[in-house]
């Protein structure tokens, strides 16, 4: 079972396109397997007889595990070299996106499977996934992520008209046809998988360390009042929108939270994608990005809050959506806990927690009175950033709540 | 009217011996011979041996006499045997008459017009048969053309000789004996554009000279299956005509060259990488090119088809990049 | 042969005398600024210097008239400066400027003068014979007399292109004079080592051209063969070659060690300078004096000074235009 | 307010629902049971059911009366209300 991304673990055969005794050529399409993130052509790496099938239709393979076994040409049978490409691909865009990561070593790579003289190290060229530049182009100008689309038929390349029509399929999704999902996201299912290896692999990997404030809400839920009170429906507020702003805001003087940890290294990013994460009513959640956010005027980013929440819970998010965040919100909302120490959504460097806003006592002028307050904690990655930084970045969210109406 | 394309190379000599004092024909039995490939049969009688002379078997020296006459303001059209035999002038042509224009600060245009026969499918072998075309197109300072259709073969020679540089102009061995009806309508023709010779959505079958029947006759198979070939004829070589390869190219986005020579090196070679320079994101699959085995073309029959681009092959490729 | 000997059949006016002196120590002094200039890096390139044969441009360009053409070799200034090319022109173009004949195409070994029917240096060795062929061939096919000089060196007598050419001149009768420079090396290959039969006139012979061999050293006598053989050809005898023996006194390009030729044998030429013969006669029938040679200088320096002057101050084509003049038309590819 | 056009708005009101929270199963739904309880909506939910309702039905539902639409009975019931206040002077 080739590796298809950090994120994958294994994997579930759904259909062998081979038996024993066919003959395969390198680059043929094997089998189908579903991942977390979709069904994926598993390739063949080199040329001969298949011999064995090693797993069958439904069983779960983990990366590395065999699959088959073929009889190289001139060479005793070894393990099929089957590898697909990686289900998320390359950047399209200028916003940055996670990588897919290094990739392990896996028995498969090894011996006899590698054609006589060809160099040990991987083959891009079988790892990639076959898209042709058009429909790459035009994917790109539509939105749409390539991961969630695929090729006519296993073994061909996406092309410009297999863009267009995940296209159609997705506008049409978000018109009339709600039922017809637009693309592979990851349904309730699978969602716990793939929550259970992001959160994994961070809590694995991401030396995270934890601060926290509370904050004073009274200026703002009286605004969202205020201003819903004299505003249509359509034009509303939520306080959740304000976190969002303020959030983004901050970050503007706090990059070392705002970008990627990739290939050992951070690299910040320059645009401000605040995910937020959404809570889906079957369980499991997704946290599509509101883009520059610290941009967008508050009305906007509600609106833009507003759409993706509803899509992502009506299974109506685009793939790009999903991995254009930069950091990500998690916000308990209303009738909730006080507090939440949420987990880093690899490759991002931090995540904000806000707790329900409840009313407790507070100072104020040397006297203790009732007060709107929330909890807002900051987990941030300590490879990139201290908590000294960390905590002035929930200083400044603080502030800049005080000041709704600045927002 | 039917003719073929022989006689239409002939009327358009006609023409021009005609209708210009200044021109002439000279070349390896062009006159009591009346031309290797029969071409310039009879002219001799009409114009008599000072303006279609007999040379001797010295290529260098009357291909070089063509271009020093053209220095001087005639307008010599040569006629070499084969592009193999061109070899043995590739100094004047390469040396003198792409370049003069240019060491002269613009003083000096050769207006010479070089024909040879090119190609194989005449089982000629190795020295009769090649298709060296893109040796002259990568030349600056020459202009190459290569009428595939009875029109272009009718009307080109005219456009060549009103060009005042020098003019190469392949006549694939295989086209000499096509028959057709010459359209009344077309008077003249224009060498500085590819013609779409079929038009189509599914994919671009770009092609030039002698492979233009071939890949009219895949693009009919492909028809027949539901796939709409757009055919493009090069006719000129040098310089191409970027704009009618990339519109077809970006309108269809899958693209297979079609190039008797050989694919190393080739004029298809250089057709894709424009393609792939500026037409990269237009794409939809890899560019493809079918190309003669990298051989010298033998002589027997079933081994130089073998060794040449055919139907089915252009057939084959179409359908790879289609993946039907 | 000795100095004594120079042109003895011919008479000699002052006048005369002073035109072809004045030709050649033209050329001369024109190569020598060259040298300089070429190790003061203005001139760039391969640089064939003449020195030496000046009495050949000189001699035989002398017997053409306008409307007559000109092919040459790529040591080829001579040639140039002789059928009137200006120094100005000529210099700008080794300078490689806008204001050189060929706007800095072309450099010394490609100069080109469509007013002067001149058709080029050409650095192809035997390159030019089919052109001069051509050109023969457009003269009479015009009905014109116009005559074409074709100068090459006995080093392209190994190319075909030299007996294609000749076999079709003679073939077709065409107005074509075949000057052939025979210095002895062509490069560092003597003319024993490379052909079988070493007299350039005996191979013309086989294809039934009239050929002559002339000292190429005495302006006098290559001016007289020249005269003839052009005034035959003009005629409508066909064409001709002379086989003008010559010495070049300095490297084949700008410098090379010379191995391959002996010192005394550069200095046996040496005193057989065609521009220092044509003095000593001229002085010893009293028509040069010292007062001349001076004038004659003087008139020379100024010439070439004002040369130099005008390629350092003219202007390098802009890379802008790089690609002019590759078709008459447009630029494409 | 007859049976019928009561029954055209709880399909409507229903259609609306279903617009903003596809995922539900609107054959399960029980019109008596608040939608937090059967679907854990959360306020954005409610926002997002007012705003479909206002683009259907015209109706703008301030904020304050966002607990009036806890359930379907009570949409209906709070919809037809404002419906019939706005239809008649």
């Amino acid at each position: 079972m080739p590796s298809l991304g950090a994120d994958m673990e294994s994997a579930v055969v759904t259909q062998w396109l081979v038996k024993p005794g066919d003959r395969v050529e390198r680059g043929h399409v094997v089998a189908t397997v579903e991942t977390a993130k979709g069904i994926i052509d598993i390739e063949i790496f080199g040329s001969g007889v298949i011999e064995k099938l090693a797993a069958a239709v439904g069983d779960s393979v983990p990366v590395g595990g065999l699959l088959a076994s073929y009889r190289a040409e001139a060479e005793a049978a070894a393990p099929a070299a089957a590898r697909a490409p990686p289900a998320t691909a390359p950047p399209e865009a200028a916003a940055p996106r996670p990588s897919p990561g290094p990739t392990p070593a896996s028995p498969i790579m090894s011996g006899a499977a590698r054609p006589p003289g060809a160099p040990p190290s991987r083959d891009s060229a079988a790892e990639r996934r076959l898209v042709s530049p058009a429909a790459r182009k035009r994917a790109a100008e539509l939105g749409i992520d390539l991961a969630s689309v695929g090729p006519a038929r296993a073994g061909l390349a996406i092309t410009i008209g297999d863009v267009e029509r995940a296209a159609e399929r997705a506008a049409g999704a978000t018109g009339a046809q709600p039922a017809a999902p637009p693309s592979r996201t990851a349904g309730p299912s699978d969602m716990r998988g793939v929550i259970a290896q992001a959160m994994s692999r961070s809590k694995r990997e991401i030396p995270h360390y934890y601060v926290g404030t509370t904050i004073e809400m009274t200026h703002a839920v009286r605004f969202v009042r205020t201003w819903n009170a004299e505003h249509p429906v359509t034009e509303r507020l939520h306080v959740g929108a304000l976190l969002i702003k303020a959030v983004a805001l901050a970050l503007e003087k706090a990059p070392e939270l705002n970008g990627f940890w990739r290939d050992g290294r951070f690299e910040p990013s320059a645009a401000i994608n605040v995910g937020t994460a959404t809570r889906l009513r079957r369980g499991g959640l997704l946290a599509p990005a509101l883009e520059a956010a610290n941009r967008q005027p508050l009305p906007n980013l509600m609106r833009r809050f507003q759409d993706v929440v509803e899509r992502a819970r009506s299974a109506h998010l685009r793939q790009t959506e999903l991995a254009d965040a930069t950091i990500t919100v998690s916000s308990l909302g209303e009738g909730g806990a006080e507090t939440i120490y949420p987990i880093i959504h690899p490759p991002q460097v931090a995540i904000v927690g806000f707790g329900s806003v409840v009313t407790r006592p507070w100072v104020i002028g040397g006297a203790v009175a009732p007060a709107s307050v929330m909890t807002a904690t900051l987990s941030a990655d300590h490879r990139v950033s201290d908590g000294h930084r960390g905590s002035q970045f929930l200083l400044a969210i603080d502030r800049l709540l005080q000041e709704p109406e600045k927002l | 009217m039917r003719t073929s394309y022989r006689e239409a190379l002939r009327a358009g000599l006609r023409d021009a011996l005609r209708g210009d004092p200044r021109a002439f024909l000279l070349g390896e039995d062009v006159g009591r011979y009346g031309g290797c490939y029969a071409v310039s049969k009879g002219l001799l009688e009409e114009f008599g041996p000072e303006r279609v002379r007999d040379t001797p078997l010295s290529e260098s020296a009357f291909v070089g006499a063509a271009i020093g006459a053209a220095l001087d303001g005639l307008k010599p059209i040569v006629e070499v045997m084969t592009v193999n035999f061109s070899l043995l002038c590739l100094d004047q042509i390469v040396n003198n008459a792409a370049t003069i224009r240019h060491m002269s600060g613009g003083q000096f245009s050769v207006p010479v017009v070089i024909r040879m026969a090119t190609g194989a499918g005449r089982q000629l072998a190795a020295q009769h048969s090649h298709s060296l075309e893109n040796w002259y197109a990568h030349v600056p300072g020459l202009r190459v053309i290569a009428p595939a259709t009875l029109d272009d073969a009718r009307w080109m020679l005219a456009a060549a000789l009103a060009d005042p540089d020098p003019v190469v102009v392949f006549e694939h061995v295989l086209l000499y004996n096509v028959e057709g009806n010459l359209d009344p309508a077309i008077r003249s023709v224009d060498i500085d554009r590819a013609a779409i010779r079929r038009a189509g959505r599914d994919v671009t079958l770009v092609t030039y000279g002698g492979s233009l029947p071939k890949t009219l006759a895949a693009a009919a198979t492909l028809a027949a299956e539901g796939v709409e070939a757009e055919v493009v004829d090069l006719r000129t070589l040098r310089p191409l005509d970027d704009d009618t390869i990339l519109g077809s190219v970006r309108k269809t986005r899958r693209v297979v060259v079609v190039d008797e020579g050989w694919r190393s090196g080739s004029l298809a070679g250089e057709v894709v990488a424009r393609i792939a320079e500026a037409a990269f994101y237009d794409l939809d699959a890899p560019p493809a090119r079918v190309c003669s085995a990298e051989v010298p073309i033998p002589y027997a029959k079933h081994l130089e088809d073998a060794a040449l681009p055919q139907p089915a092959q252009i057939v084959a490729a179409a359908r790879g990049l289609l993946g039907s | 042969m000795s100095a004594a000997t120079l042109g003895a059949t011919e008479a000699l006016t002052r006048e005369h005398g002073l035109e072809l002196l004045a030709g050649m120590v033209r050329i001369r002094r024109f190569e020598e600024r060259c040298v300089e200039l070429y190790s003061a890096t203005k001139i760039r390139g391969f640089l064939h210097l003449y020195i030496g044969e000046e009495a050949i441009a000189v001699g035989v360009l002398r017997a053409l008239r306008a409307a007559d053409s000109v092919v040459a070799t790529y040591r080829e200034h001579g040639h140039a400066i002789a059928r009137g090319i200006s120094m100005r022109s000529l210099m700008a173009e080794m300078y490689g400027k806008r204001e050189g004949c060929c706007r800095g195409r072309g450099g010394s070994m490609h100069i080109f003068d469509a007013s002067a029917r001149f058709f080029g240096g050409n650095a192809i060795v035997g390159g030019g014979l089919p052109l001069a062929v051509g050109l023969g061939l457009a003269a009479k096919l015009r009905g014109s007399d116009s005559v074409t000089v074709c100068f090459f060196g006995e080093g392209a007598v190994a190319e075909g292109e030299f007996h294609e050419s000749l076999n079709l001149a003679e073939l077709w009768r065409l107005p074509v004079l075949f000057a052939c420079e025979n210095n002895l090396y062509a490069m560092g290959t003597a003319l024993e080592r490379s052909e079988s039969e070493t007299h350039v006139a005996r191979k013309a012979e086989s294809y039934r051209v009239p050929a002559a061999t002339v000292d190429g050293m005495d302006v006098l006598a290559v001016e007289a063969a020249a005269a003839s053989a052009v005034s035959a050809i003009r005629a409508g005898s066909g064409p001709q070659l002379l086989e003008l023996l010559t010495y070049r006194f300095r490297a084949h390009s700008m410098f090379d060690p010379e191995l391959y030729r002996d010192k005394a044998e550069v200095e046996r030429w040496k005193q057989r300078d065609p521009i220092g013969a044509l003095e000593d006669r001229l002085r010893a029938e009293g028509l040069l004096a010292d007062a001349d040679v001076a004038a004659l200088e003087a008139k020379i320096g100024a010439e070439l000074g004002d040369a130099v002057e005008f390629a350092e101050h003219g202007t390098p084509e802009p890379a802008a235009s790089l690609a002019a003049d590759v078709y008459t038309r447009r630029a494409g590819s | 307010m007859n049976v019928q056009s009561e029954e055209t708005l709880r399909a409507t009101i229903l259609d609306s629902l279903l617009s903003v929270a596809p995922d539900i199963d609107a054959a399960a739904l029980d019109p008596h049971l608040e939608f937090r309880e059967q679907f854990d909506f959360d306020s954005m939910d409610y926002l997002s059911l007012a705003t479909a309702l206002h683009a259907r039905l015209g109706v703008d539902v301030p904020e304050v009366d966002y607990p009036k639409l806890g359930s379907l009975d009570g949409c209906v019931r709070y919809i037809a209300d404002a419906l019939s206040r706005r239809s008649s002077p």
